[in-house]
């Protein structure tokens, strides 16, 4: 009796390092459920497949694994071209999908995307966040009329998927918004720098993906731009960014869904699945770095959604997609919970719904101290939600008549 | 044995030009759209549509696509997935904003968008060649993903760029199961691979020949090189218009602009060149070789139960080792070597 | 010695013969004949145009050389000057000249030695020898892939068809090289020629080829005198040397094979 | 002289050609004529210059100087392609065949100007577009049958040895049913036998269709044979012109070429 | 116009146009050497900084050590690469050559994840990447003392191969081969040796680049990008020479920071990835062989 989890992986490319990360947390966390007895004794089966990044390649790994082992239970790509390359298809599948913090934002409404789940937080409501906690450096939001912040952004959809979210604010709150692309993959910045240093911002959004991170770190050291005043995206915000950057890092800001830090699970993870030789990461000092932890936190949320759904449909037994589809609809996992699984704290707790399948829209901010990221806030941080859920409803509404899907929520 | 043409003598010039002068030739071609049409849908499962049949097919058709150009017309492109894209786009927003504009049509109209643009950025070409003329097609490739990306009326003002492929629907029937999708993407890619065929049975393709062989003497004989380039950059791009309309449309279904990144562009030269520059079955050799090859590669390396990173990258390096291997053996490509089996089969049992 | 190309074209067929050192040998044969072929299996270029010898065995100053790579053979002495030219288009006459004393480490002086040398040969070459060989004339380039090889200073020299595209007076003035250097250098030729009656004035010895077989060999003289060589291969019938422009029928080849 | 060949009017006349190439004077102010169905030679020892003369006629070169009176018309230089329209086939000193075509399609690409069908007409292979394929293909078989290369139709002529390489060539040139040909060199390496083949298709394309010829070629004996007159051609100048028999005994001539008296 | 704004773009530009050209060099070298265009260049830049950095890491040794260590690996990759790959594909048409070429960046990108993992690593060559300050105090320009310095190193580096290729007789001789393989076999140039000579030194050239490239961006697998980078300058400069693609760097990289600068904000910016490349493509109408390419011989 196992439950089937595909994981269409990516470990060579250029993004190897975020893949081989997030995924061997995912394993890691697999590996401790199962050698702790399991989901109510259902163990976790999963299988590999590399993608590279690549998203006809996830499709194919998708469209071969989603069958095997008695059908998949969800799938998580980690890729926002292999989610948007599977995105109908996971509808048709009845497999649910989890985005943590990448993908389409709209997704979160569930009556159009029932089987899509950008759980914890999507790019909006962290630009909305981001806002918000630019404002409290300088004792709230209305004192940022008059600011100047510069988004630098990846030239891409990934890039500019925050930019509805921005613009509004800037136009609510009076500050001034300077957008800046880098082109693909970002390994020169020189210019845009130069304009950065020209236009002498009070901020910096770094929302940056890949090599482009690091080199803005050491471009902005190079051209004199301090780091205390850079804040990054969580994908600028690993230790993968950082460390090739040296010394330019120090001082850095990025958002985060996770509060870096140790956690009984890590502790859990090092003795059962490291020290029995089931580590998936060769090196075990990578053990909570930024990308293993988000592969744990979404390893406890796909298995808090299935332990859902068994108490829903029975337990102990495998869940089919559909049944782990309601878990994430109505997954609740709170302090309480949290603390249960030893992650106390470690990502705000999550609860969703049919309407929201973001499930907390909360980040926090985290800085780089020259060797490793502390938390900078001590709360989790909102932004202005309201907004945020209009620009969803707008956007889902627009995808329902283009797909002519009659939004509604699965019983 | 069984493969000889002796006895089999053609009368009239028609039947001389015939696009299979070889009986069994024809038997073996009609079998395999017979099985093709009639019996893969019935046994292969959604997986092998989705994921290997159509992928298959759409990249075959870009391969031919590419191969008018480089193989026939002898023009190296690498910016076949840039003319793809714009035949998504393209037929995306003809079908967006003129209502009730039949699919096919769209993407007809989608393949002439990328023709015209294919126009443009072969003009280059007159006065560039070989590599040069190669690194100039990034040009194309990086200035059209980025004009997707820049201008949002192309993606209905979708915040990130992405579009999402409408439904297809011909004459009221819905294209939306894998067999469907199949089967409409079969009978394109046949259709187009016909009309290939006759281009380059006729006139049009030996002037493109000539020109790639050389181009001088190409002139010299009065083949005009500009008319033939630039009509050749016109079919070429025409054909990866329509790949790239069904690569959005009966493959992904949701495409970001990027999906037409160089690293497409690179896969459909692999096709070509693996499968053999400048044959028309060629392209679909080489387009099953790119597609099946990972996916082999990925299922042996898994079941070696190596670790996954490792895995993963001897899967990169067998794929490269094989890529040197085929060509070592090879140089003309897969179709070449499936000519040289049949001249061995021609001549068999006697070895010369 | 047999050759495939492309795994399944047989071209030569068991072909076998001998170059004595310091001699001129004349190959001869019609289009096709595989002339070309064999030179480019005794100089081991045939791997790069994806050729094959498949049997027998090449031997040079007594050792056995078909496994050998074509830089060891030319620095044995054995060079060869391929069938339509091939001068390295974009450098100049006299690059194209220093690149054939590649295999010999010269001092300077020595090099414009050689060079005068092959000038001292080809005075037209001289005086185009900074134009690249590229844009030279049909001739010149011949003139310039001959001059090349003669810089290694090698012993024994694959000459294939050295008169193509030459003017009359050019053809004789190379055979008077050829010839010089055998008689003075001691240099040995292997001559594939199409111009039979030239080649068979100078060379000592001859082989015809037809469809990658020798089907006659002899001494020059004897070839030269063989009727049916006249026929077909001097274009005399008789005494007399036709006029082209008499052959009103189309004459149906002779062959030895066929 | 011979047959029922009458020899007609010039149609060419080249006046004062000079072309040169940076430093290099390839031609210098050469001027000579040639007659409606002749057979105009032009010889000259390496670099002399003659390649550079066809090419001069049919446009791929273009004079610095002079002036090409084609049929009567004035031009400075000629355009390929016009050149290639108003009826001027050629072939090449190095092959420049389409290396990657078979015989027959290197010959059908001949016929080029001939055809007519638009690429749409061709692509379906409808109609009109097959018909005239057809009717073509026929035409190329008779030059086919004509220059007996019958049984190597379907190969690809990379693989043909040199000579035929050479008459393929030629009948490309046939293909296109011209009123001028020009031949660079059409037997530079055969042998007797094959010069004797390619003397006989060339006189006999003369005879036949009335094509005028002008033609390069280092064999005296062939030049000597075929010719209605000759052109010489050293370092870029013209040092005789005439009849066979009056080029034989030119001094100059011979010293510059021949030689020894041929 | 703020003319100390436009001088700094222009700097920083030029600089970043030096860095271009080092990698452009590697691709020159070997398309000079045999006309093969080298599409694994960006995967050796991305090993060499790789290993180096791998054996400093894994074993613990200083960099002075590691870098003799990594420039003999890459001698040895080169040997392997002519005997391997360049060897039995002697005489084929450029575009299979170039194929090959493709197969060996999957296989070298494969084998330095495989022995040096994927993280992702930092380089420290002792040179901070930080403004002048002199500069940055006297004229308000910040010019990255970085860049300078690795645009002393590019200098000196181009400066001995242009030396070495233009006065030996190997330069003659690497010539001929791109021009007619076979003929150069036939006139005894030994093409294996000169092969792996030249790859070899691109090997080397590839290390100086990871080095430079890797202590700026962090050694990491998108160091094989940076050839994306390098192809405009290279098209611009001409394939087949040294100093064509120096000053195609130069021109590349000051003219690409002014248009992204200049003329990017009124078309949305972001045209970096393809500007260089219209820009080259414009070039190239005029002389369809780059700056400094060797004129394609066109002749019938
Ligand atoms: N690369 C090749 N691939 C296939 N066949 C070839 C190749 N090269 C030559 N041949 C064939 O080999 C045969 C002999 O050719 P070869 O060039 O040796 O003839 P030759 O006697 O030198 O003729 P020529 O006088 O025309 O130079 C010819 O029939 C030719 O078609
Ligand atoms: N495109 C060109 N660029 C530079 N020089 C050229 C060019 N074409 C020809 N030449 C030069 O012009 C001169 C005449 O060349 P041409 O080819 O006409 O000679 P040819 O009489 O045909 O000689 P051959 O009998 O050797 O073929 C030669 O010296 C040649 O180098
Ligand atoms: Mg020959
Ligand atoms: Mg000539």
């Amino acid at each position: 009796q196992e439950q089937y989890i595909p994981l269409p992986s990516y470990r060579v490319g250029p993004y190897a390092a975020g893949g081989s990360g997030f995924y061997g947390g995912a394993i890691d966390y697999f590996n401790l459920v199962n050698a702790n007895g399991g989901i109510n004794g259902v163990k976790i089966k999963w299988e590999e497949c590399e993608t590279e990044y690549n998203a006809s390649r996830g499709v194919e790994c998708y469209e071969r694994m989603k069958a095997k082992n008695g059908g998949a239970a969800l799938v998580d790509p980690l890729s926002t071209g292999i989610a948007y390359g599977i995105l109908d298809r996971v509808a048709t599948d009845k497999i649910p999908m989890t985005t943590l913090g990448y993908g389409r934002s709209d997704a979160a409404n569930g009556k159009v995307f029932p089987y899509v789940f950008p759980l914890i937080t999507s790019y909006w409501n962290q630009a909305a966040a981001m806002v918000a906690y630019l404002g409290s450096q300088n004792g709230g939001v209305e004192k940022l009329k008059g600011k100047k912040i510069v988004h630098l952004y990846h030239d891409s959809a990934f890039g500019k998927e925050p930019m509805p979210v921005l613009d509004a604010e800037a136009a609510k709150y009076g500050f001034e918004l300077i957008k800046i692309p880098v082109a693909h993959p970002g390994n020169e910045q020189q210019s845009q720098w130069l304009q950065i240093r020209q236009a002498k911002p009070d901020y910096v959004i770094l929302w940056g993906w890949g090599v482009m991170n690091a080199v803005a770190l050491k471009t902005a050291q190079r051209n004199g731009f301090p780091r205390e005043k850079i804040l990054g995206v969580w994908w600028a915000g690993s230790e993968e960014d950082t460390i090739p950057a040296g010394d330019a890092a120090k001082g850095y800001t990025t958002m985060t869904f996770n509060t870096p830090g140790n956690y009984p699970v890590l502790d859990d993870i090092r003795k059962k699945v490291y020290d029995a030789g089931r580590g998936n990461l060769d090196d075990k000092g990578r053990i909570g770095s930024v990308y293993h932890m988000r592969g744990v936190t979404a390893a406890i949320l796909w298995t808090e959604a299935i332990r859902k759904a068994q108490e829903k449909f029975g337990k102990g037994k495998v869940m089919t997609g559909e049944q782990v589809r309601w878990g994430f609809e109505n997954l609740n996992v709170d302090d309480a919970r949290q603390k249960a699984l030893g992650a106390l704290g470690m990502f705000p707790p999550v609860k969703t719904s049919c309407d929201d399948h973001e499930g907390s829209g909360a980040v926090k901010v985290q800085q780089w101290t020259g060797s490793k990221w502390v938390p900078i806030t001590p709360n989790w941080v909102t932004g202005d939600k309201a907004l945020t859920r209009r620009l969803l409803e707008e956007s889902s509404a627009k995808y329902a008549t283009e797909k002519n899907i009659k939004p509604a929520c699965a019983s | 044995m069984f493969y000889r043409e002796a006895g089999q003598f053609k009368i009239t010039y028609q039947a001389d030009s015939q696009i299979f002068p070889i009986r069994q030739d024809r038997i073996g071609v009609a079998l395999l759209l017979a099985v093709a049409f009639l019996v893969v849908p019935f046994v292969a499962s959604p997986y092998v549509f989705s994921a290997v049949l159509i992928p298959f097919l759409i990249f075959a058709l870009a391969a031919l696509g590419l191969n008018i150009l480089t193989g026939y017309a002898g023009q190296l492109s690498l910016g076949t997935a840039a003319f793809m894209a714009v035949g998504a786009f393209a037929s995306y927003n003809f079908i967006l904003r003129v209502p009730g504009i039949p699919v096919l049509l769209a993407f007809v109209l989608g393949g002439l968008c990328a023709a015209m643009v294919g126009i443009v950025f072969g003009l280059p070409s007159l006065r560039i060649r070989g590599f040069y003329l190669a690194a100039a097609t990034l040009a194309t490739q990086f200035f059209v993903v980025w004009c997707l990306t820049k201008i949002s009326w192309f993606t209905n003002n979708s915040s990130s760029g992405v579009i999402t492929a409408q439904k297809i629907v011909i004459l009221g029937y819905e294209f939306d199961t894998p067999v469907s999708k199949y089967l409409l993407t079969l009978c394109i890619v046949c259709v187009m691979a016909v009309l290939l065929k006759n281009m380059i049975r006729t006139n049009v393709g030996r002037s493109w020949m000539a020109v790639r062989d050389m181009d001088v003497a190409a002139e010299v004989i009065g083949f005009r090189p500009m008319r033939t380039k630039l009509l050749a950059f016109a079919v070429s791009s025409f054909y990866c218009g329509v790949a790239g309309a069904l690569y959005a449309f009966a493959y992904l279904g949701t495409v970001e602009p990027e999906a037409y990144s160089l690293d497409l562009s690179f896969r459909i030269l692999f096709m070509i060149i693996i499968g053999g520059v400048g044959s028309i079955i060629g392209a679909f050799f080489g387009s099953a070789f790119i597609v099946l090859l990972p996916i082999v590669l990925n299922i042996v390396a898994h079941s070696l139960a190596l670790p996954t990173s490792v895995a993963s990258n001897l899967e990169l390096m067998v794929f490269g080792a094989l890529i040197i291997f085929f060509l070592i053996v090879e140089p003309h490509g897969l179709a070449r070597l499936w000519q040289i089996a049949k001249e061995k089969l021609r001549l068999w049992p006697f070895p010369h | 010695m047999e050759v495939i190309y492309d795994h399944v074209i047989l071209v030569l067929k068991g072909v076998s013969l001998q170059v004595p050192q310091g001699k001129i040998v004349a190959l001869l044969g019609a289009n096709g004949a595989g002339k070309s072929t064999t030179m480019k299996s005794i100089s081991t270029l045939l791997r790069g145009e994806r050729g094959d010898v498949t049997k027998g065995s090449v031997e040079f100053k007594g050792e056995r050389v078909d496994q050998l790579t074509p830089n060891e053979l030319v620095k044995r002495g054995l060079s060869q000057v391929m069938e339509g030219r091939h001068c390295f288009g974009h450098l100049t006459v006299e690059e194209n000249l220093l690149t054939g004393a590649y295999t010999r480490s010269l001092s300077r002086a020595d090099l414009k030695e050689a060079l005068e040398k092959v000038y001292h040969y080809f005075p037209r070459l001289k005086e185009r020898r900074n134009s690249q060989a590229g844009y030279t004339s049909g001739g010149e380039q011949q003139m310039c892939a001959i001059g090349r090889s003669l810089m290694a200073k090698p012993s024994m020299i694959l000459l294939d068809e050295p008169s193509m595209g030459l003017a009359p007076q050019i053809v004789e003035e190379i055979f008077e090289i050829v010839k010089d250097l055998n008689s003075k250098e001691n240099v040995s030729f292997l001559v594939a020629e199409q111009n039979t009656m030239v080649a068979l004035r100078y060379a000592d010895f001859g082989y015809i080829l037809e469809n990658g077989r020798v089907v006659m060999e002899g001494a020059a003289q004897d070839l030269a005198t063989n009727e049916d060589v006249k026929e077909f291969y001097l274009g005399v019938s008789g005494a007399e040397r036709k006029s082209f422009r008499d052959m009103k029928f189309y004459r149906r080849r002779k062959r030895w094979l066929a | 002289m011979h047959g029922n060949r009458n020899i007609g009017d010039v149609i060419l006349d080249l006046r004062n050609i000079c072309l040169s190439f940076g430093g290099v004077k390839a031609l210098t102010d050469i001027s000579f004529n040639v007659r409606e169905h002749e057979i105009r030679a032009i010889i000259g020892p390496n670099g002399a210059g003659k390649s550079s003369m066809l090419n001069v006629i049919n446009g791929v070169y273009r004079p610095q100087e002079g002036e090409i009176i084609y049929r009567g018309q004035q031009r400075r230089g000629m355009d390929t392609y016009a050149a290639a329209k108003s009826g001027i086939a050629r072939t090449f000193q190095n092959i420049a065949l389409f290396k990657g075509m078979s015989v027959l399609d290197n010959i059908m690409t001949g016929r080029n100007l001939k055809m007519q069908t638009n690429f749409l007409l061709q692509a379906l292979y409808w109609g009109a577009a097959q018909k005239e394929e057809i009717a073509h293909r026929k035409k190329v078989e008779e030059i086919i049958d004509f220059l007996e290369i019958q049984a190597i139709r379907k190969t690809p002529v990379s693989r043909l040895p040199y000579g035929l390489q050479k008459r393929v060539e030629l009948g490309r040139a046939l293909a296109a049913e011209p009123e001028i040909l020009l031949l660079d060199e059409p037997m530079a390496g055969m042998n007797v036998e094959e010069k004797q083949d390619m003397c006989r298709f060339i006189l006999d394309v003369n005879d036949q269709f009335g094509t005028t010829i002008v033609l390069i070629e280092h064999d005296m004996g062939v030049v000597m044979d075929i010719s209605d007159r000759v052109v010489v051609l050293d370092y870029g100048k013209k040092i005789g012109d005439g009849t066979p028999d009056e080029v034989r005994s030119n001094q100059d001539v011979i010293n510059a070429y021949l030689g020894v008296a041929h | 116009m703020d003319i100390s704004f436009f001088f700094e773009v222009l700097i920083g530009g030029l600089l970043a146009g030096v860095m271009y050209a080092l990698v452009a060099l590697g691709f020159v070298l070997i398309y000079k050497a045999s006309g093969v265009f080298n599409f694994a260049q960006g995967a050796m830049v991305f090993f060499a900084a790789s290993t180096c950095v791998g054996i400093v890491a894994k074993f613990g040794v200083s960099l002075w050590v590691a870098v003799p260590l990594t420039m003999a690996a890459m001698v040895l990759l080169g040997l392997a690469t002519e005997k391997i790959v360049l060897r039995p594909l002697v005489n084929q048409p450029e575009i299979t050559l170039f194929m090959a070429t493709i197969g060996l960046t999957f296989f070298i990108e494969g084998l330095a994840q495989l022995i040096w993992g994927s993280e992702v690593r930092r380089l420290e060559i002792g040179i901070e990447d930080v403004p002048i300050q002199f500069l940055l105090d006297q004229f308000n320009i910040a010019v990255s003392q970085f860049d300078v310095a690795s645009a002393g190193i590019c200098a000196v580096l181009v400066t001995a191969l242009a030396l070495f290729f233009s006065k030996t007789k190997i330069g003659r001789a690497l010539r001929a081969v791109a021009d007619d393989h076979q003929a150069a076999l036939a006139v005894g140039i030994p093409l294996q040796q000169i092969w792996g000579i030249v790859w070899a030194v691109a090997g080397f050239v590839a290390l100086v680049a990871g080095m430079l490239w890797g202590a700026r961006n962090g050694v990491q697998f998108a160091l094989t990008f940076v050839a994306l980078k390098a192809l405009p300058v290279l098209i611009l400069g001409g394939f087949t020479s040294v100093p064509g693609a120096i000053l195609g760097g130069l021109i590349i990289g000051a003219s690409e920071k002014l248009a992204e600068v200049y003329i990017g904000p009124m078309v949305g910016g972001g045209i970096e990835g393809w500007f260089p490349y219209v820009l080259a493509l414009l070039f190239l109408l005029v002389r369809p062989e780059g700056l400094f390419g060797e004129k394609i011989i066109r002749r019938i």
